[in-house]
């Protein structure tokens, strides 16, 4: 975007502007354009969600504004807009009304990072995986803000279960993204999805493999396991059912949101969806291989790049169309996959989803750290990480041994989880027999 | 703690406990859920489908009412003359469980003594619980329960509903429930029927009676015009004493609408409020049998002959005759409307009558054929 | 470029030292906590313009995310009472020790001493060398190893502390018994009653 | 950057920042809001380290890799601490740091 | 979660998961349900009393109101309890005609009644939605026979107000066929669901003697083990006739009703099969009793019940002679079910205790009356 700024502003006006004015305007103009799109995904995604499992409960869903309800979320926010906004008396008025921003902010900043074609990313940070998940975090903030202020006894609680919820899930999902970072060897978002080029296998392990931007890490059990792990935790974090339990309306009415009205309201829907996108987004992106997909490579590498300034700026615009659809049927699919799970599941109880995060979910990732390791070292190292007996297979083998290995690896604890872990719920049954057996000796 | 069974048995509920439990039972669920959505592009139009849309977009779509369906109350009157069928017997208030029928009775404006018609009926629709029963006891079939059920309104007055506003055509309840009406009536002419059996001479009034009676119509209809035939009200308490048919006028109308039925059009009662002359057998006779000839060249099944009548008047016949014409016509669809005469006649004016009906009829066959 | 970077230090530091400010003073502890946040949020800005990205983001990753949430946590546990008095008796003798040190002792010191400055003209290092997580990581199992294990250590015994602490002994937990718990305990000690009995009357 | 802010900014801003924090802890009643205090010093500590590192040292990581220890420490130390403050309130029914003042729970 | 005092929390009485007007002020420690006390009357409109100032018949489109969901069951009890009292032989169609809807009206309970069960649960009102189109479904048959969808009023004193329409049987047939379908996938849907599993076993466990010492009836009965339907137990109608099974749970958990309201589903489906096979033909009978519109019993008093989705729905009528009750009692199956909720949710969650009211099966109207 500064190239085009600065080849506008210094080249075809020849103002001379200075470097750091160039550098403000474009960012200014990027932060513009993604301020543009978040709102518009939020609204798109309420449409999609509501037609989609409308669908699967046999009904059809909006359909009156507009064609096929295309409008129905634009009404839905003119009357959001229009309502009156209602503090209650007991309120904390200051920090009931900074709540909403507070968690609508971080999800804005979200979009820093993320990168939507080839080429294509607001800011290439070096940490831009971690720079996501550390700013994801922050709208815990805004959640307790939200649920003290509103000094309401379901807020508050629905508040606290929502930190809770959001902070023991943010273990299991950075460490399923520790695996592919161990794998990739960076945390750059630009080089994870670079690094799934290829076909089934990525060309960065074997190198001859025909690049067809389908070398996704979901293909390899490293990746699958880390994916269903993220998966889960994403859900977690989005508040998504089966995880939704800081807004539990048959329990907690509507959890932090319970006292807010009107465009406070909005925000914190608009937080929410535009972070489930973010959240499919990068699901997507780290196991789906983002923009990556048939074509896109190839188209991308005859285009105007750092690497290739010789090229045709034509093949610029189509490999971000091609690499820009791709990513958004990807991540629309995982939104589907999100409707498909709260079309089909009830909700897990509190202390039942702490559970499950702590002992099944960390100790599956914890096995996919030493999986990826494996991985690691059978696709990459060689004698001079004192693993010579892996130097005169071919990459092929190499990668076909790590396969094999790491799936029998992370299918074994996963059963075995499974297993432990079924078993430890039935526990928690016949566990009041031990306590009865001790009452009665008591008595 | 079990109970003694003759039939059947005790089935205790299979747990399933054990089994590994590795998300199976989700993918599962998931399946379920991702067939509907597949299904749904279809539309569940039929019971025995489980997948598919059912949704019925309301305002565009309606679900078609059964017959029976039930909401709020009607009174029904006669579509050509205008005439109510309710007596104002109080049978209705007296059942409604929630007390919403009010009737007012109609009195001689003249003696002051009650005669069978409502002046006033009135309902309130806002705390009408639909339960039917007042249809279910009114014994002259004039309160039946309408369909309509798009009733809100802004203010709760505005749901007392007086009598105006519930008057309702029998043409229209025969249009929203054939079936019904025709069981009902059934039912009348069945009991009728089962009247005139059993009591063919005492049935009706005694003939010295008669005499009073039409003399006292007589004066009440001079009134009813003096008085300049002032709105609804008026005009009932004159028309009411006509609901009372002697049974050669009911025989007549048994006989037309059997005619009626055969040429397949909704049958309607006959009930005219106009005064009776005195006519031949014969030509009631000839205008019944005529009526159902027309009937049956209009290409329905064979009519019976009403072979047992009795002596009815020529007016009776007539309307008849004009009703089975018009059944003719409607099954034949055409739209030529047949000049009625509705002054008072004589036999030849009747006889007139039903050739005229029977030449429509023959029309609307050929017509019919033709097409 | 100098003066945008001026007027963000500028920015930032107020917002640093007024949230600090608001922190100690304020007499809401859950306002405290939130502007501590806001002063949390300001030093990691300021990491980033001090161009250090990776100290930036774990400072959001772990204060914003994790310790103030703690803070929030433990403040609505423990429902402190207010109305009280927010400060403690000896306030004036901290404001004078926290002055006195301020004014006196350390920025005397921090602005009179010349820092061995090596380039003031630029930047040396290259991009990677800055912000390098690598680096970092590289360092960790070679120069640092020892810090990094005993900083681990110091984390599972943190953790293992903060558990035990705050534990709550399931004796002193009061249970509530559910129906069928209640149940099958009345049963057995009737059972155990009439044993008991049994037994007397055999001994009878 | 290190052309537009000299050095002694900010580490004057630390100092301030660390004596601000000094004064939290040492003069706030509320437990939390001695921690918080606590908090505010250790944080000034790290604003040290980095701009040391930066301004002085950039070729070697020895900065950054202190402020994470630092930051773990301080993680550490909330957490411990806080415990300890529920404890307290468990035990005293207060978490005021004067209504704390026997040695037996 | 952490939690260091007790709380008191008013559940209801105007929250999404208390099923119409019910408050439940419920103290909780965390997240433990410690001490619940169910308060209702707010849906309270002195049915008892008006039904004693109705003559009997009137009465009749009053008990629709009770348990509104279903409400041929009610009118069956009160019909029974009126006939018991005048002696009153109900012609023998009429009979087959009245188990047909009543077993009809078990179903479409069921399948609404899970719905709302598993939207307690938090699912997304998918199994309510399935749910619903069945009873979508049984209540067009409803309405094509009696006129009304939810307010049917369809029994009469000795009989039914109406005969079946001619499209009927068709549509019946039709929704049989659909019928097992259903039952199927929501089994499919819930039963090995590992989400609900956790959500429902070993949660609000009601212990055989207890619940007999409670009187419960209904699938919570039987859920918690004791076999017993007053169709077999005391057979009434023509259900000594027909075959069917009673299902019944092993523990007395949220899991056992669930699974013992599919199952009954499916004995409903066998017996209306088992009706359409014997449904005599109208011939004969006389099954519209216009003539009794206006019952006056002897002197006395008469208890009748019968068995409805929801329990034993019982009505106690005393009798001076007139036309209007003397004395109008209902025993409602929501109403005597519900006690036990307070001792079933105490040491459970405050999650679990949303389910434990869902899994009881409660109507307002019938418990307030």
């Amino acid at each position: 975007m500064q190239d085009v700024v600065n080849q506008v502003i210094n080249t075809s006006f020849g103002w001379g502007w200075p470097s750091w004015a160039i550098a403000l305007i474009g960012y200014l103009i990027v932060a513009a354009i993604l301020f543009g799109i978040a709102p518009f995904q939020m609204l798109f995604l309420t449409l999609y969600e509501r037609r989609a499992i409308a669908r699967m409960q046999d009904r059809i869903g909006p359909n009156r504004v507009g064609p096929e309800g295309a409008f129905q979320p634009l009404a839905d926010g003119v009357k959001i807009f229009t309502k009156e906004d209602i503090v209650p008396a007991a309120a904390d008025q200051w920090v009931h009304f900074i709540a909403p921003c507070v968690v609508v902010a971080p999800t804005m900043f979200m979009f820093a990072v993320l990168p939507w074609g080839p080429g294509m990313v607001p800011v290439d940070m070096n940490l831009g995986l971690l720079f996501f998940f550390a700013i994801s975090s922050v709208s815990a903030v805004g959640l307790m803000m939200a649920g003290w202020a509103s000094s309401n006894k379901f807020a508050l609680v629905g508040a606290m279960r929502a930190v809770a919820q959001m902070v023991s899930y943010e273990i299991p999902a950075v460490l399923s993204l520790l695996a592919i970072v161990m794998v990739t060897g960076s945390l750059s978002i630009v080089e994870l999805i670079n690094y799934q080029g290829g076909l089934f296998i990525s060309t960065r392990d074997v190198a001859s493999v025909p690049d067809w931007g389908l070398g996704w890490f979901i293909f390899s059990p490293v990746g699958f396991l880390a994916f269903i792990a993220f998966f889960i935790a994403a859900l977690a974090e989005g508040e998504r059912t089966p995880f939704d339990i800081p807004e539990a309306d048959s329990e907690i009415v509507a959890g932090y949101m319970t006292e807010y009205s009107g465009m406070k309201f909005g925000l914190f829907y608009l937080a929410q969806y535009v972070l489930n996108f973010l959240l499919c987004a990068i699901t997507s992106i780290i196991f789906f291989g983002g923009w990556q997909g048939p074509g896109v490579g190839w188209l991308y590498a005859q285009a105007i790049t750092p690497a290739n300034l010789q090229g045709d700026w034509i093949f610029n615009v189509l490999a971000g169309v091609l690499g820009v659809f791709y990513f958004l049927l990807k991540t629309y699919g995982f939104f589907f996959v999100m409707v498909w799970i709260r079309g089909a599941y009830a909700r897990l109880r509190i202390d039942q989803l702490m559970d499950f995060g702590w002992k099944f979910l960390i100790p599956l990732t914890l096995v996919n750290i030493f999986s990826a390791a494996i991985w690691v070292g059978l696709t990459k190292w060689g004698a001079a990480d004192g693993l010579a007996f892996v130097e005169g297979w071919s990459p092929l083998m190499r990668w076909a041994v790590a396969f094999a290995v790491t799936l029998i690896l992370n299918l074994g604890a996963y059963l075995f989880l499974a297993r432990i872990f079924a078993q430890s719920q039935d526990e928690r049954t016949r566990q009041d027999d031990e306590v009865l057996e001790q009452l009665t000796n008591v008595a | 703690m079990t109970i003694e069974m003759q039939r059947g048995s005790v089935i205790v509920m299979d747990r399933r406990r054990g089994k590994l439990r590795a998300g199976q039972g989700l993918l599962q669920g998931l399946k379920v859920v991702w067939d509907h959505w597949a299904g749904s592009f279809r539309t569940n139009d039929n019971f025995s489908k489980i997948h598919g849309t059912f949704t019925v977009e309301y305002p565009d779509e309606r679900l078609p009412m059964p017959q029976a369906y039930r909401n709020m109350p009607v009174l029904l009157f006669d579509d050509e003359s205008g005439h109510e069928l309710c007596t104002g017997c109080y049978q209705c208030q007296r059942i409604c469980p929630p007390q919403v029928i009010h009737i007012t009775q109609a009195k001689d404006p003249v003696t002051g003594k009650m005669v069978p018609a409502a002046t006033e009926f009135i309902i309130e629709y806002d705390a009408c619980m639909s339960c039917g029963f007042c249809a279910e006891v009114c014994p002259f079939d004039s309160i039946k329960m309408d369909h309509v059920y798009e009733l809100s309104t802004a203010d709760r007055v505005s749901l007392t509903m007086r009598k105006t506003q519930l008057n309702r055509p029998i043409s229209y309840y025969t249009g929203i429930a054939p079936d019904l009406w025709a069981e009902a009536q059934a039912g009348a002419m069945k009991k009728l029927q089962g009247s005139i059996k059993r009591r063919p001479d005492v049935i009706g009034l005694a003939a010295s009676l008669t005499e009073k009676i039409k003399a006292r119509r007589l004066e009440l209809a001079a009134a009813g015009q003096v008085a300049g035939g002032g709105g609804q009200e008026a005009g009932v308490a004159p028309a009411a004493p006509a609901a009372k048919l002697t049974p050669e006028e009911k025989a007549a109308k048994l006989a037309a609408m059997k005619a009626a039925k055969q040429a397949g059009g909704a049958p309607a009662p006959a009930e005219a409020p106009v005064e009776l002359s005195p006519a031949d057998a014969k030509a009631a006779k000839l205008a019944a049998i005529k009526a159902a000839n027309a009937a049956k060249q209009a290409g329905a099944a064979p009519a019976e002959a009403p072979v047992e009548l009795s002596p009815a008047d020529a007016k009776a016949a007539k309307l008849a005759a004009i009703k089975a014409a018009n059944a003719a016509k409607q099954a034949g669809a055409v739209p030529a409307p047949v000049e009625v005469p509705s002054t008072p006649l004589d036999a030849k004016a009747a006889r007139l009558a039903a050739i005229k009906a029977a030449n429509a009829a023959k029309q609307a066959a050929e017509q019919s054929n033709n097409e | 470029m100098d003066l945008l970077i001026q007027i963000i230090f500028g920015l930032l530091v107020a917002l640093i030292i007024g949230a600090a400010m608001m922190v100690v003073t304020v007499r809401n502890v859950i306002h405290a906590a939130l502007w501590l946040i806001a002063s949390f949020f300001a030093v990691a800005a300021l990491y980033l313009v001090l161009e250090a990205e990776f100290i930036a983001i774990v400072q959001v990753l772990v204060y914003v995310g994790a310790i103030s949430i703690l803070i929030l946590f433990a403040i609505m546990l423990t429902r402190s009472s207010e109305g009280e008095r927010l400060l403690t008796q000896h306030w004036w003798a901290a404001a004078l020790i926290s002055l006195g040190l301020f004014g006196a002792v350390l920025l005397p010191t921090l602005v009179g001493h010349t820092w061995n400055i090596p380039l003031p003209s630029g930047a040396p290092g290259t991009p990677e060398t800055l912000s390098g997580v690598e680096e970092i990581g590289r360092g960790f199992v070679n120069e640092f190893v020892i810090h990094f294990e005993v900083a681990g250590i110091l984390l599972t015994v943190a953790l293992i502390g903060a558990i035990v602490i705050a534990f709550e002994e399931r004796s002193r937990r009061r249970r509530v018994l559910t129906l069928s718990e209640e149940h099958i305990l009345r049963q057995r000690q009737q059972a155990t009653a009439e044993r008991v009995s049994a037994v007397a009357d055999a001994v009878d | 950057m290190t052309r537009a802010i000299p050095l002694e900014a900010v580490l004057a801003v630390a100092a301030a920042l660390f004596c601000i924090g000094l004064f939290g802890a040492l003069s706030r009643r509320n437990l939390v809001g001695v921690l918080m205090g606590i908090e505010l010093m250790l944080n000034s500590v790290n604003i040290n380290l980095v701009a040391f590192w930066r301004y002085l040292e950039p070729r070697f990581i020895t900065g950054p890799s202190f402020a994470i220890f630092i930051i773990t420490v301080a993680a550490a130390e909330a957490a411990v601490g806080l415990a300890m403050i529920i404890a307290i309130y468990r035990t005293w029914n207060t978490v005021n740091i004067d209504s704390v003042d026997s040695l037996k729970g | 979660m952490l939690k260091t005092e007790e709380l008191q929390i008013n559940i209801g009485p105007q929250h999404p998961s208390t099923h119409g007007v019910f408050r439940m002020l419920v103290t909780v420690d965390g997240e433990t349900v410690t001490d619940l006390k169910p308060v209702f009357g707010y849906l309270h409109r002195n049915h008892e009393q008006i039904a004693e100032v109705n003559t009997y018949l009137q009465n009749m489109p009053y008990t629709d109101r009770l348990d509104y969901f279903n409400a041929m069951a009610n009118n069956q009890a009160y019909a029974m309890a009126v006939e018991k009292m005048v002696g009153i032989e109900v012609p023998e169609r009429a009979e087959y005609l009245r188990v047909l809807m009543v077993e009809l009206t078990r179903i479409l309970n069921h399948a609404g009644a899970l719905g709302f069960l598993i939207n307690d649960m938090g699912a997304w009102q998918t199994q309510l939605a399935f749910g619903m189109r069945e009873r979508e479904k049984i209540l067009d048959l409803f309405e094509s026979v009696s006129g009304a969808r939810l307010m049917c009023n369809y029994f009469r004193f000795g009989g039914v107000a109406r005969d079946l329409p001619p499209d009927f049987m068709p549509r019946l047939k039709d929704l049989l066929v659909a019928m097992p379908a259903f039952v199927d996938e929501m089994e499919r849907l819930l039963r090995e669901n590992e989400i609900l599993l956790q959500r429902s076993e070993g949660i609000g466990i009601l212990p055989k003697d207890l619940a007999l010492a409670y009187s419960v009836t209904g699938p919570v009965l039987r859920g918690s083990g004791v076999a017993y339907d007053i169709r077999r137990a005391e057979p009434y109608s023509i259900y000594d006739r027909l075959d069917f099974d009673i299902p019944v749970g092993s523990v007395g958990d949220v899991y056992d009703r669930i699974l013992v309201r599919i199952e009954e589903m499916r004995q409903s489906r066998r017996i209306i099969e088992q009706v359409i096979a014997q449904l005599p033909d109208a011939q004969g009978g006389h099954i519209n009793p216009k003539a009794r519109q206006n019952v006056r019993p002897p002197v006395g008093d008469v208890y009748a019940r019968v068995e409805t989705p929801k329990g034993e729905l019982g009505f106690y009528l005393v009798s001076d002679g007139s036309s209007k009750p003397y004395r109008y009692k209902v025993r409602a199956p929501s109403f005597i079910n519900l006690t036990p909720l307070g001792d079933m949710c105490r040491g459970y969650k405050v999650a679990d205790m949303v389910v434990i009211l869902g899994s009881i099966d409660i109507v307002m109207g019938e418990v307030d009356r």
